[in-house]
């Protein structure tokens, strides 16, 4: 019984697993198809190498200095590789899992939070730069914050609440890519006097990365309950399901409100605004609290993604717009909608949001400023030019086409 | 021999094709080019305008002198709609014209 | 043990709504595949809103009037928005399945509905009048004759067979189609003087969308057992693959045979008739009946496709071949191929295609006289010249590529 | 209690039959990303195709050829046709999964071994020519070979250990590609005097394509177990990615250090190395296992892509680098790292390797060479010069596109 | 100077760039149009047949005056099948040459 | 009337524009043509090395003659970069220009 309860929940496990995984191709579409056609391998090669970085890196070290330290604990080094349970396969391990469907799922997270920054500093920074970013972070800051809270540290102490990671994985990635788009600054021709567009070069690989975002999310929501409980597990897929619809419906009125145009780039953004806002209180949030941080998400997307043009921060694809705004705003609302509402919940998650903002931004800091020092983080005006495919990588993405080049 | 260059819409591309096949020119080579002129393509993206030139196309049509005139006019008359952009019309000088698959030259050649 | 096997058919089915949603990828580009690229943002727009549409209309009022009538009955008001049981998580709602898994699965076969106009309708109609029309529909029509078969209102009093919808949900969308494009009238260029083609822009997202569809339909079909049984469910997944593949078959060689041409596009269309006309009875189909049912199936849509122009009626995607017609058969087929077949129950599905199709209808014509009335369903003939997403969303879908418009 | 255990198993195997139905719109991606526009409807018919050929084949003969056979056997003819078994759904049949989902999850395999010689063959093989050449292969080839040995035949009797199908699979397909490049030849314009590149054209859809094959191998492999035990499949799912990985982490180095550059295909190369190499194994090894089989894997497939290169064999997508090459090692790698290392062992492997590598090929050769004597094997000159679409399916897959043919 | 312009199938331009670097001219422009003449491509869509007009490469090559013949008679030769939709080429002057990098004038800057 | 024709790196057309415009040149043509010369693109694809012609932008502007000299001008300057590949300028006549709009004729249909 125990057993066969035991293997339900690991087979649902395993299945979020594979969902969250093919989140990596949707930031892969979504990337390259809200930027242009010259610099598509490069940020193919990257999100490829994200992955990779992810995995290894949370397989040597991450994994380990997340899960394995004392309770509400600030720091904790669990040694390199993987240590192995004798009981890896079996309910003494957890009753909902085994050690190999913990040790894969949590990775994927990992390689998803490294994700996000990709696309922000998009069509500018050198490859290599990216990729010991992607490294450092993942090892060094990514695992501190996850230990905090998933790992039992002082912020779970506190009684934080951050159900699916709105903080701990998408804050943690945004907040890198508003520290590396500062460093880096603007792509070239964004902000010559006024500000123009630089439009993404494939509408349809954009709008097909973003339902696979949602369809993974499925799996990265689902399968944050631990456990294949059909009521909760079901209810968080609705709740969520919700909160991207409602998205797309602020997001959408918003943008027509203010600009009077269907922009399916702001409705693709709504839809993750909407599902990035309810990863923080899927499981503690009702169906109208659903809709409102939805709602409230899509117009906070559209706004911040006109204010942050405004401030000549060059988001290519609106990575913090999408993943640091409506993270902290998910966190947020968690003290203010749903089952745990309140004041003290409340400033339990600005504290939660605060600590961790602080420590990921000096830690991005940090290390941008090493590679600035001993690599150099942009590429020559040449080289963004004419692209980073053919410079960094000797290759077209697209060789067979004609294109309009800008 | 001349070459009449017309840089028209691409939404009239039919009428005019079909008005120079009317009176017999079903010989010419077309290609896509970008405008830069009185007409812009407004653009909306994520909150911001801007215009863009805009698309058009380019028609290539090498004719016999005495073609030139009605080549011309039917081109006019089948790419005008009276608002900006309707595009332009050059001719110039052909000095000699080969048909590859005959060898033959000079007007003989055109189609 | 029964909470166990609550809860592995309830993971089924939570699998299954992944899947379902997945589709709607699926349709996305399929549909932009078949078209020109200067519509393609249009075309995506409308399949992300049909999507929210969808869901929102069946939260709202949808799932009320489809689950919660009498039985036998034809009209069924059960009141806005969503009314969770206080056993909404467990065996006491449904021993399969929880409140929660129900409804999003329901409501993912809702938005499919809606899904299935929008390729029909594609490069002409006007972008507010697809909105207000996929509302409408989804609201008004489609929860009606749902709860006719599904909520257990009169048709399932009958012994109507309908499995996965192939009249409940895919001939709903295919006479929405074919009333939608009697009234919008052919393309421009399409048959002046003689039948002209206008291609697809790319036929690997159209092959790519196909394939997706095909995917999620393990889900739609499988799903549609509403438990895990393993004997049945695992059974329909091989029956319906079947169809499909004997649907290549039929499609691949009726083309053959009267083009002498190896069309893609006629293969692909292959595939979803093969899906569409097993969905009906794919629980009660041997593996015989499941490939003579997807050969007939596959002769059908091609013979459809070619038929249908020949009217003079401009399906861009085909999908009043593939889903009204092979809807329709399928439906029909229920009587002749497989445990029920027998002249009674034929004569039932007749019944049913006739009340469902002319309901539909109908339902159809009201919407689209009153749309034209008030909003007018058409694009101008500039804006169909230059395209819908210059004119209508201000941006292009291929901003890098040089394009050969036409 | 049997019974649950019994659904549950059986659930996940359907999960993975979904799973390994999606790696062939991987194959198709991949194929059609790294070949010229101009082809790009034959293949991806082509892959079509062998899907349904696959399926059917398999319905028709080869299921019952490759397991109702008798033990040890070398070759057994199963009759035509299904043979459903009275327990087809019950614990009877197999305690971890009915009759249904068996055939299933085994046709989904050998439509993928014939999707591996698509691309190998691609931009000049006659589209008859492989249809026939799929046909004939899955029909008589493979089920041979997986008689030997998941039907236990002689090859299991000896001890010979392939877990997922290296060799049974990768090998088996990559064979086949090897022999039909060499019956074909290369490329016009690949090899005049000097060794010339023919870029793929569109490496977002080949990156995409092998996203969707890592996706798809965790049903591969994950089901490969045939049942949802939880510490071993999770533990294979780990071991499978833990490979990819570092596949990666060779093919990216090697490659580095050969040419100094950042070269896409061969990451996405080395991801499919790790997972072939991997596939044998990965029920027997252990974390450094996998990183050190799939570090290797990925420096023989840049290896192989060289060395095949320098030889004139002309691969289009590299798939006898990663199917056979890495296939064969995976296949000795099993007598060399893991649980069952030993010199017996690899023996053993090599005994498999050779036999089903002879018999592969000579079975490949005696195809084509009936292929070419009654029908032919290679397009004219002019058709694979203005491309196969519009000479062999009248259609081009990008009409709206400016192409730089070549 | 005059300027030589061919339009010819793109299967034959490979043929027809080595015959023309194997005379020293390796100084071009080339691109890709569509061509309006006897050759049309057919093509079957979902059972309905249709001709459309055909992709050629656009050749455009600036030579001094006393190469003019020779790059005639080599693309006349390399592009040539004898079948309809060899393509054309036209000849014109240019009255003035501009190397951008060097300011070069007149046949000096043709290569 | 003149027709001058320039084919410049794609990189430098922004420059180029930008300066045409600041001396009223804000009438031209452009597109993207493949480039045979001195300068090439070296691709390295799975191992191998091989050297691509160049992508490049074809402007065609047609200018009163009076304007002929000033637009080579600025095209030389803001198009340059000393290296190889900057590109090539060629000048030729145009016999007679129409715009379609208003069919007004010469140096009138120019703007
Ligand atoms: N002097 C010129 N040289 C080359 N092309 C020109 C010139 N003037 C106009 N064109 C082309 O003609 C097109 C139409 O011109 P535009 O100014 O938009 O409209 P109109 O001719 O109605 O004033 C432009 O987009 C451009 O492609
Ligand atoms: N008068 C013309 N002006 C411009 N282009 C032409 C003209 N005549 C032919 N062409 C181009 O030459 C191509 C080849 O001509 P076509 O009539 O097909 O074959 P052929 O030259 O063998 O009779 C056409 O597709 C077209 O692009
Ligand atoms: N004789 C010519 N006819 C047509 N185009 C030419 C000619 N010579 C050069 N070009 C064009 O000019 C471009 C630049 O020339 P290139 O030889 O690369 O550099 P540079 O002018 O600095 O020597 C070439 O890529 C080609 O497109």
């Amino acid at each position: 019984m125990e057993m066969l309860s035991f293997t339900i929940s690991n087979l649902w496990m395993m299945v979020c697993i594979v969902l969250v995984f093919i989140m990596h191709l949707g930031f892969a579409m979504l990337e390259i198809g809200l930027t242009r056609s010259k610099n598509t391998i490069n940020i193919l090669f990257k999100n490829m190498a994200v992955i990779i970085i992810g995995l290894l890196a949370y397989t040597f070290m991450g994994f380990g200095m997340m899960y394995s330290g004392p309770q509400g604990g600030i720091f904790h080094f669990g040694g390199f590789g993987l240590r192995i349970p004798l009981n890896a396969g079996t309910p003494q391990y957890n009753p909902y899992y085994t050690f190999w469907t913990d040790f894969l799922f949590q990775a994927m997270f990992a390689a998803t939070a490294a994700s996000i920054v990709s696309g922000a500093v998009a069509e500018r920074i050198k490859l290599s730069a990216f990729l010991w970013f992607s490294f450092l972070y993942v090892t060094l800051i990514y695992p501190v914050v996850g230990y905090w809270h998933w790992g039992k540290g002082w912020l779970s102490g506190i009684g934080f609440h951050d159900f699916a990671g709105s903080t701990i994985i998408h804050s943690v990635g945004g907040w890198a890519a508003l520290i590396g788009i500062l460093f880096l600054g603007p792509r070239i021709g964004k902000y010559n006097g006024k500000v123009s567009t630089i439009e993404g070069h494939s509408i349809p690989l954009a709008t097909m990365g973003v339902l696979l975002l949602w369809f993974g999310w499925f799996g990265f929501n689902g399968g944050s309950v631990l456990s294949a409980d059909p009521g909760k597990v079901s209810k968080v897929l609705v709740i969520t399901t919700l909160s991207a619809t409602s998205g797309v419906v602020g997001a959408f009125f918003s943008s027509y409100l203010l600009f009077r145009t269907y922009d399916i780039t702001m409705v693709i953004n709504g839809i993750l605004a909407g599902l990035v806002g309810i990863t923080a209180g899927a499981d503690i949030m009702g169906v109208t609290d659903a809709l409102v941080v939805g709602l409230i998400s899509g117009i906070l997307v559209v706004l911040a993604i006109v204010g942050i043009d405004r401030l000549k921060i060059d988001d290519p694809v609106g990575a913090v717009p999408v993943h640091m705004v409506c993270g902290l705003w998910g966190t947020l609302a968690v003290g203010i909608f749903g089952e745990k509402a309140g004041l003290k919940q409340l400033f339990t998650q600005i504290v939660g949001i605060f600590s961790v903002g602080i420590f990921c931004a000096l830690g991005a800091c940090v290390i941008f400023i090493a590679l600035r020092k001993f690599i150099g983080l942009r590429v020559s005006e040449k080289e963004e030019h004419e692209g980073l495919d053919i410079n960094e990588h000797s290759m077209r993405a697209y060789p067979d086409f004609r294109a309009n080049q800008h | 021999m001349k070459k009449v260059e017309a840089i028209i819409r691409r939404s009239k591309f039919n009428e005019v094709k079909d008005a120079l096949y009317a009176v017999g020119i079903d010989f010419f080579t077309y290609w896509d080019v970008t405008g830069v002129g009185n007409e812009k393509e407004s653009h909306l993206y994520r909150g911001v305008a801007s215009s863009r030139d805009i698309q058009r196309r380019y028609l290539s049509i090498v004719v016999s002198s005495s073609f030139e005139k009605r080549a011309i006019e039917i081109i006019m008359k089948a790419a005008g709609t009276g608002e900006i952009g309707d595009g332009k019309i050059f001719v110039s000088d052909i000095k000699e014209a080969y048909r590859i698959r005959t060898a033959q030259k000079g007007p003989d050649a055109l189609n």
